[in-house]
């Protein structure tokens, strides 16, 4: 069952990379995606711009209306709306309604444009990125009428050291903290009575300005403004633990009501002024979230839109394999389904430290029964099969298939027989380790009856779903194959490769949960991502991958894709590139 | 339109049948009699002649389901078997009354005695509930329990048997009815209580003129209470008559048995007791003959061994209103009961 | 009796204290980390050692334990997320999720279980001791056939099978019914009853059969007892002699079976309330144990246990006040 | 009595699970939809009517796995009665046993036998089973090494019966009780027959019919809660076949293949039901006072 409570890994280094918000589809149980299947369509790279001179108001969605109630069915509550606490896909995308940040993203007619959000522009810098000025936009107030300061930005930034939060991406604080390790260590939060040193964040009310400044060059500074991270937020009205659930509005709608678990309402924020936001629409007069049931139930609720749920849409609650088949085969249901690719590559990881034979690896690759799998989860709707470390939506992403697992998904279990033989190892056993869910047992069934026809003995081991990242995430796990995933955190192969294939970071909890450690691919990876040529770097990354296939880290399965059904009289819709689920941004009602 | 002659209750043919898996069962094969106000009739036999079904038939408290019932059973003009279930039931409790042998069972455990006897009351009289309530009290006054205001909001468990027993009669007796039917009142009792009792109901019966049936299967008791007796034996009668004749002079060999297995004050320490030997017959396949003949010791007296094949018609003995259902003739009867029985029930004069 | 009662009390405190520490101390056999979830994105061991320290769990077993029942009772200071929170009695800490106090999440839930719990009783009771008299009344006949044969029906259905059946037939296809689920009684009173009418009809359809055939047995035995002919005898009323006398007798063996299994209901019908996506207790349990959310479980276990400890002492009491006999003794 | 018929016909099909599938040509585990294209069409649900009937399998298929559903059927008879089948025994037994010895003894081990006994009533029984399920499971598992099948029944078994026993021992305590009270066995104790003795003569042969009346009461119960443990997922789990998961599956895809969960539905359905008609007429045989 997908839940949308995952994050995305990303990995802490200076890379000087272009960055975008985190996107991508999420996961269950944090960490990576586990193969509970999803669809998308395979689009073409993301196309990416920066404008530095947007103003408000925000482009015209054609044909909208205004007024009215939109119903927001999920699943499961937000699991945190403070800021600094909001790094989830689901989180962002209805933070995008109620936080504005320094700097957000324009997405129209498929193009994304990076542009100042509160500040007048993607920020400004005078020494090659060590130290970023943002100046505020006129007219940017609070909920309750009073003006947005840049001290009120700085405090939001000084909230993210607090130990409490420790759930939201930590990167910026990691640059003002500089080299030194944990950057809690270097400060501990606005509630020990201490403030950031002016020389590292200096806010300056009058010319409202703000400015940061880093140790080293930081070029991806802009984008990182993007990020929650940088939404102001009142000392005053600071509730701490009680700001997780009702935050102080700067967007254009603001929480009326919030019943953790239940129902959360969203009503227009009066204090919001639409010419000062170039990105925001404010067309429908409430969103109202309903949560609880479960998913399956809401997938057939928004397919089968009696009364109320004809105006209703879901954010995180994607459509399951089981309703899959009733979509695509419904005409009137198709019309009104988003079907898109996420970043998402499923994989089944292979534990590089208990198999280092490459050849065996790669006999684990052929025998790997991925086309049963895929059935499983949903057949053909779930997503195309995949063969590379990096998904189609990353730009650079080249295609190349060198063990022919796309021709042959059903997997090639005599080539694995062949190389089994050579080694003398038929019959070889190999534990693989599943989350314990319906789904997984099945899955585990497929695995072993292919692996064993490709010469392997197996033993499946289930793994309380609760922990299964606990599990898998120790670098001594007694388990040779397990399944996995990983979204690019933003367009970039540096948001793919280093994060999950740097030998150098494997550690209990890090992404590299395969292990791979390759002393030359990790040279390689450094240099290419101190590249500043954006259009080099993708194809370097690129080759890079395939590389890396050539010593078969993982086992690639499929490019997933999200399709997710909304209501007929719900307009505006679209599946937002950087989110990689529907946004509200623009939603109206169809008269 | 009781013509004056007519008598309160005449029973004439009264058949109870239970038809069970293994076959129809007789528990009242042919029984008739009758009773006049203010008379006791005495039905006395062993357990299983059918006494028992007899009471409960006059009720209709039979399951209609399972029982098969035939012949009539007048009482003041009207059959009760011709009644309706409705018709019946407001006779119940009101007309006709009945006490049974075991009052602890027979009165709810979950409601008060003044409770129970108010709700017989008013189910018949109506009035408030006060007034039923006072009659409980006064009811339970005249039955001779002390205190009867305290004694009213008692629980049955909290009462003595003889108590119970009483109370059981006050509830009977509410709605001052005119045939009482008792069920072995006294058998649950020890016998100083059973005086009681008794006296008892000979009071009520001057004060109220009612008619009471005393089914029992204690002699001691008949001689002390009834006018008339009937001897019930496999369902049938088999002997009645006046109670002083039948008991001084009973004229059928099972009413002999039952008399001589009866500890007498008068007669000699040393003599045995002789008990009827053997056991009643099975309710299911009747004998074609005397039911008693199995057990009876002077069927040898009765010519072309008519007790096994022809059944002994009830006709009439030598005591008025009296009747024997036997074989043996009229003078042999006489000698063996003066010159066997009698001798061995008085004793020696001496 | 009320000595009988304080008795009682003292024996029902003690019980809820021993299934209190063994929930609790079983809780950390369980694999399952609760620092799991708020470790976000790269959780490493020391940042799980800080939630740790946050959520308490590092300390000793036996001084959390300590700690969590006096919490309970006079309440307690928690460090909920960095600052010093007093948490009043009954306090049962905060949940390891959502870091809302566990009572009034709690609080919020119950009602849905308890309208569940009660409009089902309800109908099960009604009409299983309601089939159960008649057809006892009427033994053999034909209703008594049908009837017997309804319950056992009834009892032989899986609640999770034929409530999904209902619902795709009644709510899916039909459209006779809403989308079940609890909309509170103060809110919408006739949502509150068209959305738990056929969670209602289903539990009490699968439960009437043991009513049905308890009360039928009782009755049964009742109709037998002499003081039932005696109420023949005295001429009374079909009323009168069915419920009066005979229903009286027959219903003290249903009181108590009836007294657990609404405790039962009361502590939460997890499989019904999942399948009918009901918020009740029984979800919010359920959730809990998913979520190694350790406050949460030992809030539904142990007032799950109370409610059945207080259910067997009003059902002890309840006897008593039915039948005099045991009354005096 | 068809109840009885029909509930050995069901026995009969678990103990001879083996030889049925042999004859009938397929086994439960292998995945005849997946290893034979055109069987599961591209959503993984089977082709054919009702679920994918046809000749080779008479059932249809399973969605997704395309595993074959008769054997799956027989092979989770299997399951149930077995398991459902030894939590009876072994609640019922350690039911009955603790039942007479606390109630036999009486003094302070019946004070303490009954504490105990209120303690186990007063956990929520099915809340108390899924958290601590996976306990048992892993406890005895080396890590690189499968569950054994027997071990994933016997912690089943196991979690069935830890609190399952306490409605025998309630029962056969009150009649123990009120026998103990009862003439006949005073006069044997008078007549010096040992306590053991007692029981096994005195209070045993008594103790037959509310044992019996318990057990039919307890099989059927046990074979639902053994069901709806899988339901929940954290019964029996792959590759064993069982109802109860079968019911959990076909409750997700029962718009698209209502027979997936028809199926196990009516075969557990009809399984309980004659297990609790048989124990009706089990219970109106022995204490004839109820007919």
């Amino acid at each position: 069952m997908r839940r949308s409570t995952g994050v995305r890994l990303v990995a802490v280094s200076g890379l000087l990379a272009l960055a975008a918000t985190a996107c991508g589809g999420s996961s269950t149980g944090g960490g990576t995606k586990t193969d509970d299947g999803k669809t998308g369509s395979g689009d073409s790279a993301l196309s990416f711009s920066v404008d530095n001179d947007a103003k408000g108001p925000a482009y015209d969605v054609p044909g909208h209306t205004t007024g009215g109630t939109v119903h927001l069915l999920e699943d499961v509550d937000f699991s945190h709306l403070d800021p600094a606490r909001i790094y989830v896909n689901n989180l962002q995308n209805v933070g995008l309604m109620i936080h504005r940040q320094l700097t957000s993203y324009i997405e129209k007619d498929g193009k994304i444009t990076l542009v100042g959000d509160l500040a007048t522009n993607t920020g400004e810098t005078s020494d090659g990125g060590k130290t970023w000025t943002f100046t505020l936009r006129d007219n940017v107030k609070f909920q309750d009428g009073s003006d947005i300061k840049a001290s009120d930005i700085k405090y939001g930034v000084e909230r993210g050291f607090d130990a409490a939060y420790t759930e939201g991406p930590s990167y910026l604080y990691e640059w003002i903290a500089g080299k030194s390790g944990n950057f809690r260590d270097f400060y501990e939060g606005p509630y020990k009575g201490k403030s950031l040193p002016d020389t590292s964040v200096k806010a300056d009310d009058a010319a409202k300005t703000i400015t940061f400044f880093f140790d080293q060059p930081r070029p991806d500074m802009p984008f990182a403004g993007g990020l929650m991270t940088t939404v102001p937020v009142q000392k005053a009205k600071d509730t701490k633990e009680k700001y997780d659930t009702n935050p102080q509005s700067t967007g254009p709608y603001m929480i009326s009501e919030h019943h953790i678990d239940k129902d959360m309402t969203l009503v227009k924020n009066p204090a919001w002024d639409a010419d000062s936001d170039p990105l925001r629409h404010q067309y429908v007069d409430t969103f109202a979230f309903e949560f609880g049931s479960e998913a399956l139930v809401l997938n057939k609720r928004l397919i089968a839109a009696n009364g109320e749920d004809a105006s209703a849409m879901s954010l995180s609650t994607l459509a399951l394999p089981e309703v899959l088949k009733q979509i695509n085969e419904t005409p009137e249901v198709k019309a009104r389904t988003l079907v898109g690719n996420t970043a998402f590559v499923l994989v089944t990881n292979i534990n590089n430290t208990r198999i280092t034979d490459v050849e065996i690896r790669k006999a684990l690759l052929y025998a790997y029964p991925t086309f049963q799998h895929r059935q499983i989860a949903g057949g053909e709707s779930v997503g195309d099969f995949a063969s590379t470390v990096m998904s189609p939506t990353v730009p650079g992403y080249e295609a190349f298939d060198l063990y022919g697992q796309k021709d042959h998904p059903q997997g090639q279990p005599e080539k694995a027989m062949e190389i089994l033989k050579a080694k003398g190892k038929v019959g070889m056993q190999v534990v693989y380790g599943y989350s314990n869910t319906p789904t997984g047992q099945q899955v585990a069934v497929a695995v072993k009856a292919g692996l064993e026809k490709g010469g392997f003995k197996v033993v499946a081991k289930p793994i309380d779903r609760k922990n299964f990242y606990d599990v898998i995430g120790k670098v001594n796990n007694t388990y040779d194959l397990y399944g996995g995933g990983w979204g690019a955190d933003w367009p970039s192969g540096s948001t793919v490769i280093p994060p999950t294939m740097d030998g150098r970071k494997i550690a209990d909890g890090n992404p590299n949960y395969q292990h791979f450690n390759d002393p030359d691919i990790n040279k390689e990876m450094d240099r290419i991502s101190l590249e500043t040529d954006l259009v080099q770097a993708s194809k370097d990354w690129a080759a890079l991958d395939k590389k890396i296939m050539e010593k078969v880290p993982f086992i690639p399965r499929i490019y997933d894709r999200a399709t997710q059904v909304y209501g007929p009289k719900v307009g505006g819709v679209y599946l937002s590139k950087v989110l990689g689920e529907p946004s509200m941004n623009g939603v109206y009602l169809k008269k | 339109m009781t013509a004056p002659n007519m008598p309160f209750l005449d029973v004439r043919d009264l058949e109870v049948r239970f038809p069970t898996d293994d076959g129809v069962v007789h528990a009242v094969d042919g029984l008739s009699f009758t009773l006049q106000r203010g008379k006791t009739l005495g039905i006395v036999g062993e357990s299983g002649s059918g006494k028992t079904v007899t009471g409960l038939s006059l009720l209709g408290l039979h399951d209609p389901r399972r029982t098969q019932i035939s012949g009539q059973i007048w009482l003041e003009g009207t059959d009760l078997l011709t009644l309706g279930e409705s018709e019946l039931n407001e006779m119940r409790g009101e007309k006709i009354a009945m006490i049974f042998q075991d009052p602890l069972t027979a009165l709810s455990p979950f409601y008060t005695i003044g409770n129970q006897i108010a709700e017989g009351y008013r189910r018949h009289a109506g009035g408030s509930k006060a007034a039923a309530r006072k009659r409980a009290v006064d009811l339970l006054g005249r039955v001779g329990i002390p205190q009867p205001d305290r004694r009213v909001d008692n629980y049955p468990h909290e009462f003595s048997g003889g108590m119970r027993q009483r109370a059981m009669i006050a509830m009977a007796l509410s709605n001052n009815p005119s045939l009482l039917v008792a069920d072995e009142p006294t058998t649950a009792l020890d016998v100083t209580v059973q005086a009681q009792i008794l006296d008892l109901l000979a009071d009520l019966q001057s004060e109220f003129n009612s008619a009471i049936i005393l089914v029992t299967h204690d002699l001691g008791v008949i001689s002390q209470v009834a006018d008339d007796v009937l001897v019930m034996y496999a369902g049938r009668c088999v002997e009645k008559g006046d109670v002083r004749a039948l008991l001084s002079r009973p004229q059928m060999p099972y009413t002999w048995g039952l008399l001589s297995s009866i500890p007498r004050l008068n007669s000699d320490v040393d003599v045995p007791l002789v008990p009827v030997r053997g056991a009643p017959p099975s309710l299911i396949d009747l004998p074609s003959g005397c039911p008693f003949q199995p057990r009876c010791d002077h069927s040898w007296r009765v010519a072309a061994d008519r007790c096994r094949t022809e059944r002994p018609v009830l006709r009439p003995s030598g005591v008025p209103g009296g009747g024997l259902a036997c074989h043996l003739d009229e003078e042999t009867r006489n000698r063996i009961v003066d010159e066997d029985l009698l001798p061995l029930w008085e004793g020696s004069r001496s | 009796m009320l000595r009988f009662v304080v008795r009682r009390l003292i024996t029902s405190v003690l019980i809820l204290a021993v299934v209190s520490a063994v929930t609790f101390f079983l809780f950390f056999v369980v694999p399952g980390d609760p620092a799991r979830l708020s470790c976000g994105k790269i959780c490493t061991n020391e940042k799980l050692a800080e939630i740790h320290h946050n959520l308490g769990i590092d300390r000793p077993l036996v001084v959390q334990y300590g700690d969590y029942m006096k919490g309970i009772v006079v309440g307690r200071d928690i460090i909920e997320t960095g600052d010093k929170v007093h948490c009043d009695a009954p306090c049962f800490g905060y949940s390891f999720v959502n870091h809302q106090p566990v009572w009034e999440t709690f609080l919020d839930r119950f009602p849905a279980t308890l309208s569940l719990a009660l409009g089902a009783a309800l109908l099960f009771l009604l009409g299983g001791v309601s089939l159960g008299l008649v057809s006892a009344i009427y033994r053999g006949r034909a209703f008594d056939k049908v009837a017997i044969g309804l319950s056992l029906t009834g009892a032989s259905l899986q609640i999770y099978f034929i409530g999904i059946v209902a619902r795709a037939f009644f709510v899916d296809k039909l459209q006779w019914l809403p989308q079940p689920g609890y909309t509170p009684l103060t809110e919408d009173p006739g949502q509150w009853f068209a959305g738990l009418l056929l969670p209602w009809i289903i539990l009490a359809f699968v439960s009437a059969a043991l009513y049905a055939r308890l009360s039928r047995a009782s009755m049964i035995e009742a109709l037998q007892e002499d003081f039932v002919r005696t109420g023949r005898a005295r001429g009374l009323s079909a009323r009168s002699i069915y419920l009066k006398h005979a229903g009286r007798a027959a219903i003290s063996p249903v009181v108590t079976v009836f007294g657990l299994d609404l405790a039962g209901l009361l502590g939460g019908a997890i499989i019904t309330e999942s399948v009918f996506s009901i918020q009740g207790v029984g979800r919010l349990a359920i959730t809990s144990v998913f979520a190694s959310d350790l406050p949460m479980i030992m809030a539904t276990v142990l007032l799950a246990a109370v409610v059945i400890v207080t259910a067997n002492l009003i059902v002890d009491i309840a006897y008593a006040l039915i039948d005099p006999r045991v009354r005096i003794s | 009595m068809v109840s009885a018929y029909v509930v050995l016909f069901f026995i009969l099909v678990a103990i001879l699970a083996p030889l049925i599938a042999k004859v009938y040509g397929k086994n439960p585990y292998i995945t005849y939809g997946q290893d034979t294209p055109g069987l599961l069409d591209d959503y993984g649900f089977p082709t054919g009517p009702h679920g994918g009937i046809n000749k080779y399998f008479w059932l249809g298929l399973e969605p997704g796995l395309g595993r074959d559903v008769f054997t799956q059927l027989v092979y989770g008879a299997r399951t149930s009665l077995f398991i459902a089948g030894s939590a009876a025994l072994l609640t019922t037994t350690f039911g009955v046993l603790y039942g007479i010895v606390t109630a036999y003894l009486g003094g302070w081990v019946d004070a303490v036998g009954g504490r105990i006994m209120d303690i186990v009533y007063a956990f929520p029984g099915l809340l108390f089973i899924i958290a601590f399920s996976p306990v048992v499971e892993n406890v005895f598992v080396q890590p690189d090494e499968e569950t054994p099948v027997w071990l994933r029944f016997g912690s089943i078994i196991f979690i069935l019966s830890v609190l399952g026993w306490v409605y025998q021992a309630r029962l056969i305590r009150g009649q123990v009780l009120s026998l103990r009270e009862r003439e006949f066995v005073d006069a044997a104790r008078m007549s010096g027959a040992s306590s053991w003795r007692i029981v096994r003569h005195e209070l045993l042969p008594n103790l037959w019919s509310p044992i019996l009346v318990t057990f039919s009461l307890t099989l059927p119960a046990l074979i639902t809660t053994e069901a709806a443990l899988a339901f929940l997922g954290v019964g029996i789990i792959e590759p064993i076949p069982d109802w109860g998961r079968m019911i959990n599956r076909g409750a997700q895809v029962y718009t698209e293949d209502l027979s997936y969960m028809i199926f196990p539905g009516l075969a557990l359905f009809v399984l309980v039901l004659c297990f609790n008609l048989l124990g009706d007429s089990v219970r109106d045989a022995l204490d004839p006072k109820s007919t």
